[in-house]
């Protein structure tokens, strides 16, 4: 048998190599299928501008409520994501393939949470370009605004992994994970939400302890995560 | 709004709650033994190991 | 000769129903054996089990040399199993698809490479989406994975099927370089003409247990393997069994009177 | 896991008589039907309390006057239902551990109870709400974070009904009863915070100046409610694990089923019925996909 390049597996290297191994598979997926772009991207934008559609035209209400409908904007975005992100991986026996494929869980876990991450980030970043535009509302206070981006997109990416790759082959799969994802991540969009609020409304100390709130969050779920990826992965 | 009036109102209110919790607990008891004793008659006395 | 595989007894269940309903399996370093059977005799699942896929919940299961029963990944990283599906991301390129699956199991790159135009897959179909393949080309690109990975126990299922004349001989081509490069073969498949030319030996599978092993050069000596090659499922299931004598099967007896 | 503790193997049902006498079928044992009878004498006891016994409530600030009882029910079912939960995530922690059925079991009866123990808490809390505040539904903290609990939970039934291997779901649902727990106080405090700014309006802040009977019936529900809690873990446990063991049992005569299509006689008389056999891709792609 061929040594094994690179690190010893089951240390921490192996781990971050075979969750970037992961994510750069989800990236190239993605540009090679354009899924994210031409679909959830689209549906994104969609809803912002349905929101004004049910709420009104009068900007006021819109900028007041910015920060709320931005989060619920991505929050459904999100959950397309997930369904894209891991149908891919039980069609075709590619879970079998993934259970045979050496990788470690936890590091599986990391990259699919990270590909995850990274195309909500660039979601976002189409987004606040949305509401700016269409609600006509300035953002203020960069670093909170990135901070509470940055915490908040860490824990829907980490929690939306587990519960994608729960929910992943089964038959209802499509209404179960918004009936499990939406009340677990309901302190994240409680957080962002008001860490957005605090940022436009020029006052950013209100905002910082949702931060904290919203750190605990990404990093306790990506703990369970890597732990817990093992046995979900493994089924039977 | 006499006070007579508002001390039935909330005895209305009252028995509507209690009735909701001891219906809703007196249903589910109902049900478990129920049920229990049709899964359980489908079972080899050996299984009912609490008997 | 070193075991490579060794079951006594295996269990397996798929849900609530036995796959394998006690199963007694032997292989040897270097052999490459049949599995044959009907249709829902647990030739996959025997596979799979090998593999670590499917838990074995009775009985005693060993795969070189790690007990699957109480360990059933540790066996995945030196055997490779060709399923049904091809385990491949549709959206991805064939030359996406076998590096990535061969960088996960820490080969080379060059041995990705290697094993691509093994397979006739370098060139133009390298950079082809598995979605726009046909289904032999993309049991090439699982078979590519496979050589990639270099695996010590080769488990096909149906490693024929959906194949062209080119395609078959490439497969029984590379079960013969990897017995020569130390490997084991274990494979189930309906052709048994070709099948059998290539196995140095056969296991019956019906009813989810083993019916009897064989020696198919002998067979094919003392002339009675004509009726395998009569090529309907069920015969596959009959034949052997008038030597093992599953007749023999009394009530609770299942389990003795099937031991190869 | 053994089912029971409580009661000797093999006890004669049949020489008991009146309310001892127990069911042949069902799922109660001795020890469980006194259990349960102390448990009805307790609610009869705690009704009269809590309905007729204790004064309403003028002496404090609030001035609750009879609205006062329904914190009688409300306090303990929502006391009930935390511990429910808080029993599902441990069983289930013991499940992922051991991987053991009746850890399994444990936590979906107690996932089960819960959820009607929720369902109670938002109900009285709603009730409450109607009079204290004038609006069925208050974004009260503690309300909130129960409704988004309830909801969590009926996802981790709803899980538990969408996977038909028991293995797998029973897995899937343990990480669930982990994840769905660890939240909790999460939920609990993001609510807080974000009703903090506006209100500090709770139903569940127990009164200071309450005392005497008032004091008795609070404590006296929370003990019996956890009690009755008990009391529906003992049946729903056997419930659930009588059917499990009637999934379990055919597996028998499934096997002899399984090894009987290897005989040759039964293959040619059963020729054309091999093929409602399940075929190896079908079977394996309906239980692994």
């Amino acid at each position: 048998m061929a040594e094994h390049p690179g690190p010893r597996p089951g240390s921490l290297g192996a781990l971050l190599a075979d969750a970037r191994l992961v994510a750069a598979k989800d990236l190239r997926l993605e540009w090679r299928s354009r899924v994210i772009l031409s679909q959830v991207l689209p549906f994104a934008v969609l809803v912002l501008i349905l929101f004004a559609f049910a709420l009104d035209p009068d900007r006021r209400i819109l900028g007041q409520a910015t920060p709320g409908l931005y989060w619920l904007a991505v929050l459904f975005s999100t959950l397309l994501a997930l369904q894209r992100s891991f149908t891919v991986e039980a069609e075709n026996g590619v879970t079998d393939s993934l259970r045979m494929s050496g990788l470690d869980p936890g590091g599986v876990f990391l990259g699919k949470t990270a590909g995850i991450a990274l195309h909500l980030v660039a979601l976002q970043l189409v987004l606040l370009a949305g509401v700016t535009v269409f609600y006509g509302t300035t953002p203020h206070g960069p670093l909170l605004l990135l901070a509470a981006g940055a915490t908040a997109t860490l824990g829907l990416a980490a929690i939306g992994s587990i519960l994608g790759v729960m929910a992943a082959g089964l038959k209802v799969r499509d209404s179960l994970l918004p009936l499990l994802m939406l009340p677990m991540v309901a302190p994240v969009l409680i957080g962002a939400s008001q860490a957005f609020t605090a940022a436009y409304d020029r006052d950013p100390g209100a905002g910082w302890r949702w931060i904290a709130m919203l750190g605990v969050f990404g990093c306790l779920y990506t703990a369970i995560g890597i732990v817990a990826f093992e046995p979900l992965l493994e089924e039977t | 709004m006499s006070p007579l009036l508002a001390a039935q109102n909330e005895w209305a209110y009252v028995a509507g709650g209690y009735g909701v919790t001891v219906g809703a607990l007196l249903l589910l008891t109902v049900a478990t033994i129920v049920r229990g004793r049709r899964v359980s008659r489908q079972l080899p006395p050996e299984e009912r190991r609490w008997l | 000769m070193e075991s490579v595989v060794r079951f006594r007894g295996a269990i397996c269940l798929l849900g609530r129903f036995p796959a394998l309903a006690g199963v007694d399996l032997d292989v040897s370093a270097g052999e490459i054996v049949l599995l044959q059977g009907p249709n829902g005799a647990g030739k996959t699942t025997v596979l799979r089990a090998c593999a670590g896929l499917v838990p074995v919940v009775d009985g005693e299961a060993g795969v070189l040399g790690t007990d699957l029963r109480t360990d059933r990944r540790g066996v995945r990283g030196r055997v490779g199993l060709l399923g049904h599906a091809s385990g491949l991301y549709e959206d991805l390129t064939v030359a996406d698809n076998v590096r990535f699956w061969a960088r996960a199991a820490r080969a080379r790159r060059s041995d990705a490479d290697a094993a691509m135009a093994r397979l006739g897959l370098d060139g133009r179909l390298a950079d082809v989406a598995v979605n726009r393949l046909s289904a032999g080309q993309k049991k090439r690109t699982s078979l590519a994975v496979l050589v990639a990975r270099r695996p010590r126990l080769w488990l096909l299922d149906e490693p024929h099927a959906a194949l062209d004349r080119d395609g078959r001989d490439l497969v029984d081509a590379l079960m013969g370089e990897a017995v020569a490069a130390g490997a084991t073969v274990l494979f189930a498949s309906h052709e048994l003409d070709r099948a059998e030319a290539v196995a140095t030996r056969t296991v019956n599978l019906a009813g989810g247990t083993a019916l009897a092993t064989g020696d198919t050069a002998a067979i094919d000596r003392d002339g009675s393997g004509d009726a395998t090659t009569a090529g309907t499922d069920d015969v596959g299931a009959t034949r052997g069994s008038g030597s093992a004598g599953p007749r023999a099967a009394g009530p609770g007896g299942g389990r003795e009177a099937t031991v190869g | 896991m053994r089912p029971h503790l409580d009661t000797p193997a093999g006890t004669d049902a049949g020489g008991s008589t009146g309310l001892f006498r127990l069911h042949p079928d069902g799922t109660a044992s001795r020890g469980s039907r006194t259990y349960g009878l102390v448990v009805l004498a307790g609610v009869i006891l705690f009704l009269l309390v809590a309905l007729v016994f204790s004064p309403a409530d003028t002496g404090s600030e609030n001035q609750m006057g009879d609205m006062v009882r329904i914190m009688y029910v409300h306090v303990p079912v929502a006391v009930a239902c935390y511990v429910a939960f808080l029993v599902t995530a441990i069983t289930s922690i013991a499940y992922l551990w051991k991987r053991t059925e009746g850890w399994d079991v444990l936590a979906v009866a107690s996932a089960e109870i819960g959820v009607v123990f929720t369902f109670l808490t938002l109900a009285t809390g709603s009730i409450w709400g109607h009079i204290a505040w004038g609006t069925w539904w208050e974004w009260d903290a503690r309300l909130t974070s129960t409704l988004v609990l309830f909801i969590m939970y009926l996802g981790y039934l709803a899980l538990r009904g969408a996977i038909l291997d028991p293995v797998v779901r029973a897995k899937r649902a343990a990480i669930l009863g982990v994840v769905a727990f660890v939240n909790v106080p999460i939920v609990h405090y993001s609510v807080t915070w974000w009703r903090g700014l506006h209100q500090d309006a709770t139903v569940s802040k127990v009164d200071p100046s309450i005392d005497g009977l008032k004091l008795f019936a609070l404590m006296f529900g929370m003990v019996l409610a956890v009690a009755l809690y008990g009391w529906l873990m003992i049946h729903r446990f056997r419930l659930h694990y009588a059917a499990a063991r009637l999934e379990a049992s055919g597996l028998d005569r499934a096997l002899a089923e399984r090894r009987a299509e290897a005989r040759p006689d039964a293959v040619t008389a059963d020729a054309a019925s091999t093929d409602a056999v399940p075929t190896d891709a079908v079977t394996t792609e309906g239980t692994l996909s």
